[in-house]
């Protein structure tokens, strides 16, 4: 979304002090429970004023301290979902969902737009309830629904589907996805789920005790994450569906991938994420096994965990990269070591359905 | 030695403790403790056994309505003072003297309210509305009546200017200097206005009665008449 | 009932309802500055709304008097700007109520602002909502049960009120004599008990009545909400 | 200011510090089953609590001297009983003042529990909390707003309260005396003007310190609390 | 737990008709959002009260109507943890972790378990907090804090750690085993993850709109779940740690696995739990490859999705069971089919640490 942040603020005893710029798409924030997430994406969403600092989206400034600019939130245009649901008591969920229509209605299509988001999240049948007779989910689907039909210009997520069941997630997933590439709606979304974060972010800023440690492209900073389960990205083209098999071809610089049936058109870029852990190395191509995909590579480096029992490895696939989590033992039987030319084993389901 | 309770219409406040206090000094006794309200409400707490040793209505009814209830000393009782009632306007109303047959006073009001006393409940508004009957005054104006809590309510909305007439009793009109007397009602047109007193039948306080023969002695006749009131007691007479 | 009595019902009907009404929006103005902002004689002004309690109300009625009277600075600019007259008109029985029943009308519905999360309110105002309409779309309807508290307790203490009332704009039939009024008249005649029961059965009739309609109301407007 | 006023101002305290404490524990009572219960006569109770309101203060006071008074069934039972009389005391000012005070406490109260979240409470319970426990440490002190509110208000209503008063237990210089009383025996005599506003004034200073504290104490529990 | 619920309830237009029995241990509940599992363990806790049945836990009843028997909560002895956390907010953090202790005080060492309790889960520098400065996820660490603390003779978990980061829950997972294994304490756990119902549960109970259909150890239950990710569940021993790599060998009927190091004694029983994605089948041996364990085995099924992209392949290693999940195409390149010997492949990496 190019946001740009750089702000000092203090909450008792916690300072948050955050710079960094993001492109365009949407932003990740990561970080353990109390890093400073919710507090960044209040600052942005206009809920907390800074106590220094400058917050801009795709260069319309939303928070100058030094030229005294703060646009108050209701002029911000956008749709926040929070981390605790933050649902309207008084009023019936339709009611909830159409709030934010009252006050943005220069878009015409929005009854439209509640039939589709109320068909998404599963929530047709709640409409007249009142949300106190609402489940866990069933609340944070609704919150989610009224953020997103405020028809707003930028999306604030907060932990969205944290209480949400794999399925649902799987439905709601592809639909931030397109509200990504197809609306080009600017998105900052906060998750503690690196696949969600892998699946959908174009830059993840991560936060350690207030401040951003780290930054940058998905790919880049995704293995660097503190979470046990580093992965790469790689960037590929729909080549051709596999019909009977419910099978996507991908062709990426690394080599062909069949992965599951994407709902994406042949010639589509889409990004394929593939985690650390779901890796094999092999040192001759396997034969007779059921992984359907295997990659040439050569080994760039192998880089031990803190406490010694696994190891990165990383792979060169033609100019991708690759990251394979193994333990300290197959990376010593199999004698790993820089310049090594492998094959990365990986099976066809490790990816993520959409 | 316990102090005398004495129960006493409000508007006596300011003569009541001058005297109460002279006595105190004069004869070493404590001064007596009086408790100021409605007639009412001190004859219906009577009723339900207050302390009380001596009772000052601010009228007859009120005294007639202990005595018939048994609740005093019906030999003590006497009649301890006389007011007048006067009707004020403004004082710089264009009202000097007015006449008080027919429909003079409903013209002098000129569309404003004739600010009285309660004409069904409080003893002034009475009074005022039995001489206005006498003299023929009251039908013309009986639309035009505001009436007020009590007395001092009614002086109160002369003296803003509200009402352009009022009836009170001289002894209010005396001492507020906002409103000018312009009329008196003459002694035979009302019911004599008089404060009964008497000692109640469960007193047996020798200063209760001591300070009762003081007020029937005629002793504290300054005080009262300082404040307007007329002293029905004889001078001199002690007993 | 005599017809007197009929019209000091009818009268202190009216005297309640447009005391309750009209003070309604400076009532919830007034406990939202409370509620919600500090700033300097916010001490002061709450003190001011709680006068009419702490006052012995013949002094409420007197200061009335001395404001609003047809010689008083505000209440000669009132009637000279926009015709509004309080003296001896019921227009200044409902004055003398609205004012008496004003601190409880203002702290019951501070009570329930203060009551209202904050985080609903921001949250309406990323949807996109200006302060005003967050105050008309969330606040308030969530408030809702203090309104209904304090103007049920507004109307009740209209219903009973009449050391200010009489004071201020005396006892006139028809016009400022409302029920209470005549009940005290009562009081103060001897042998004037049974009347004044009388009418005390109707005035807490009336206010009974109120009272189960507000608990109805609220108990409407608590069901839908409950706590989400 | 005369000893006699001195010792009105003192009464005054105690009577209006009485009359708050005293009417507490059954205001939070009564708060909690209104709030909290439904039950038969509820509608009954409900009005029973408001009548004091509802009722010009001379025909409350009038009850209360029929019902507490020495002669009375009531005020001779408690007098033979327990040793507790009211009639001409100041305990019997406290008295007035604390029902003329009840329904404005009570409602306080009663708006503060219904704001309380009753999950908070379930919560208490499945950690071994009895509903006695439960309402001590969970629902009391998260309704405390309300308590403070209706205290407050209790108090500044004692501080203004003299009709109900002065017909329940007349107006005895340093028994029942309270200051309003004494202000408005002073308005009821010539050139009593000067009097009554010098003792308004002390009146009104009283309780402003009383709002004084209560917005602080309310306040240092409000930043404790905040929505969580 | 030997929990048994045999229960009839309504809440507007949603009603809840369970009847399970379950083996003493931690019972997971499972299922979709709205499926009704807070209100079944709001019928355990004592929050509601249904309209029909009969609850017991060990042999004591909680609840039957029949009889008019209902425990009231504060005499249940439980431990909740709610999904929205339910802190109270006049209480200091520290005070709302001993708020409990207050009432079950018959346990001596409170103050030694409030400080491993705080430690546990990172809580230290907010005791003396107000709730409402905490984060979310702090929040929800302080509401866990606050049930362990109760000492309670059942623990009801909904949703502990929707909102913890990676990182906290691999903290916390282990602790909650022990409670179960050593403490002996009866677990109900509400989940959304499969990983940490795999990992904790002993039975799985499965609700879809509001009736059980499925319930059973979770072995045989978690393969069924309509969550995309069926599993097997191995009974192992450990055999012995491998320090240098970090490893630890377990012995289990279907062969010995290499799992990352494990915190239990030599000869411990333990479980280890597979995901059906995490496992490649090979025709023959594999060789130079890195993943550490290969089991032999004889596919037994070979069970279709319903959408025909994947399949599941069910295996007999040697008596215990085992299932693989791989895409159609595969199924068909390797000829799998009931009967045929294969070869179980699995990456060391795939376990759970803890
Ligand atoms: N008071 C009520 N009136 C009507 N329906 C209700 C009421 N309370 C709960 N429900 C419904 O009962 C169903 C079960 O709710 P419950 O909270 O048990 O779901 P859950 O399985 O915990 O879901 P989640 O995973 O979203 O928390 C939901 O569909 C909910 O809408
Ligand atoms: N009012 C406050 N006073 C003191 N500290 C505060 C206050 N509000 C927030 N904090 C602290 O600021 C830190 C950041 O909070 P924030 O809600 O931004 O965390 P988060 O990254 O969203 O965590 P989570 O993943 O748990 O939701 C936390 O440690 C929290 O305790
Ligand atoms: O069939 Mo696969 O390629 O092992 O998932
Ligand atoms: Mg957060
Ligand atoms: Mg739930």
């Amino acid at each position: 979304m190019s946001l740009e942040i750089d702000v000092d603020h203090t909450r008792g005893s916690f300072r948050i002090s955050a710079r960094f710029s993001a492109a365009p798409g949407l932003t990740a924030l990561f970080g353990r429970s109390g890093s400073g997430k919710s507090t960044l994406v209040d600052i942005v969403g206009g809920l907390v004023k800074p106590d220094r600092g400058r917050v801009a989206i795709d260069g319309q400034v939303l928070v100058d301290t030094e030229r005294n600019v703060f646009v108050p939130k209701h002029l911000r245009r956008i749709g926040y979902v929070f981390q605790d649901s933050r649902l309207f008591p008084h009023l019936s969920v339709r009611r909830n969902l159409l709030y934010g229509r009252w006050f943005n209605r220069q878009v015409g299509a929005a009854s439209a737009d509640l039939a589709s988001v109320v068909d998404l999240l599963g929530i047709g049948h709640l409409l007249e309830r009142q949300p106190a007779s609402l489940s866990g989910g069933e609340r944070q689907r609704v919150a989610i629904g009224r953020a997103l039909l405020a028809h707003p210009q930028v999306l604030l997520m907060d932990e969205p589907l944290a209480s949400l069941d794999e399925a649902r997630r799987a439905e709601i997933l592809p639909y931030i996805e397109r509200l990504r590439d197809e609306a080009g709606l600017p998105i900052l979304y906060v998750s503690h789920s690196v696949a969600e974060v892998a699946r959908l972010a174009t830059t993840v800023v991560i936060l350690t005790e207030g401040k951003v440690t780290a930054v940058g492209p998905v790919a880049d900073i995704l293995s660097q994450a503190d979470s046990g389960d580093g992965g790469s990205v790689l960037d590929a083209q729909v080549a051709r569906h596999d019909e009977p098999f419910q099978l996507t071809v991908l062709t990426s610089r690394a080599g062909e991938l069949q992965v599951p049936r994407l709902n994406a058109p042949v010639g589509a870029s889409v990004r394929a994420y593939i985690r650390g852990r779901d890796v094999m190395l092999s040192l001759k191509p396997p034969e007779e096994i059921s992984a359907l995909n295997v990659l040439a590579g050569r080994v760039v480096a192998v880089v031990p965990d803190k406490n010694g029992g696994q190891a990165e490895v990383r792979l060169d696939c033609n100019g991708d990269a690759l990251a394979a989590r193994l333990t300290a033992k197959s990376v010593q039987r199999l004698g790993l070591a820089p310049g090594l030319p492998v094959y990365a084993v990986i099976k066809s389901v490790s990816f993520e359905r959409s | 030695q316990s102090n005398v309770v004495i129960f006493a219409a409000a508007s006596l406040k300011n003569a009541l403790d001058e005297i109460a206090t002279s006595w105190s000094k004069d004869t070493g006794k404590p001064a007596p403790k009086i408790s100021y309200a409605a007639s009412s409400a001190l004859a219906k707490q009577m009723e339900q056994g207050a302390p009380a040793d001596m009772f000052i209505s601010a009228d007859l009814d009120w005294m007639d309505y202990v005595q018939g209830k048994n609740l005093i000393k019906n030999d003590t009782r006497f009649n301890l003072l006389g007011n007048k009632i006067v009707i004020i306007a403004p004082k710089d109303s264009k009202i000097a003297n007015l006449a008080l047959k027919g429909d003079d006073l409903a013209k002098a009001l000129a569309g404003g309210k004739l600010s009285m006393a309660n004409v069904d409940a409080v003893p002034a508004g009475k009074y005022g509305k039995a001489a206005l009957e006498k003299l023929g005054a009251w039908s013309p104006v009986k639309g035009s009546i505001a009436q007020a809590e009590n007395v001092r309510a009614a002086l109160l909305l002369v003296a803003r200017g509200e009402a352009p007439l009022g009836i009170v009793y001289s002894t209010d009109a005396a001492a507020e200097p906002n409103v000018k007397i312009v009329a008196t009602f003459p002694e035979d047109s009302h019911p004599p206005i008089i404060y009964p007193a008497a000692l109640t039948k469960d007193s047996n306080n020798a200063d209760a009665k001591a300070f009762l023969d003081l007020l029937r002695s005629g002793k504290a006749r300054t005080a009262f008449e300082k404040q307007g009131f007329t002293v029905l007691v004889k001078s001199n007479s002690s007993t | 009932m005599t017809p007197e009595e009929w019209t000091a019902v009818r009268l202190s009907l009216l005297v309640a309802t447009t005391a309750t009404l009209a003070s309604l929006p400076f009532g919830l103005a007034i406990a939202w500055l409370l509620a919600r902002k500090d700033f300097w004689g916010k001490g002061l002004l709450d003190t001011l709304v709680h006068l009419p309690l702490i006052l012995p109300p013949v002094v409420t009625g007197y200061l009335l008097l001395i404001t609003f009277g047809r010689r008083a600075p505000v209440g000669a600019f009132l009637a000279d700007n926009f015709g509004i007259v309080f003296s001896f008109r019921w227009t200044g029985a409902a004055l003398a109520c609205g004012v008496m029943g004003f601190p409880l009308l203002v702290r019951a519905i501070r009570l329930s602002i203060e009551a209202v999360d904050t985080r609903l309110e921001s949250a309406a105002g990323t949807l996109g909502a200006n302060p005003l309409w967050v105050f008309a779309t969330v606040t308030l309807p969530l408030c809702l049960p203090g309104v209904i508290a304090g103007a049920i307790l507004c109307f009740a203490k209209s219903m009973g009120e009449f050391g200010a009332t009489i004071t201020f704009v005396s006892n006139i039939p028809g016009e400022t004599q409302t029920l209470p009024s005549l009940i005290y008249t009562f009081t103060q005649i001897p042998g004037g008990d049974a009347g004044a029961f009388r009418l005390t059965l109707v005035s807490i009739a009336i206010s009974m009545l109120a009272l189960l309609g507000s608990e109805l109301l609220a108990r409407r407007i608590g069901v839908r909400q409950m706590a989400a």
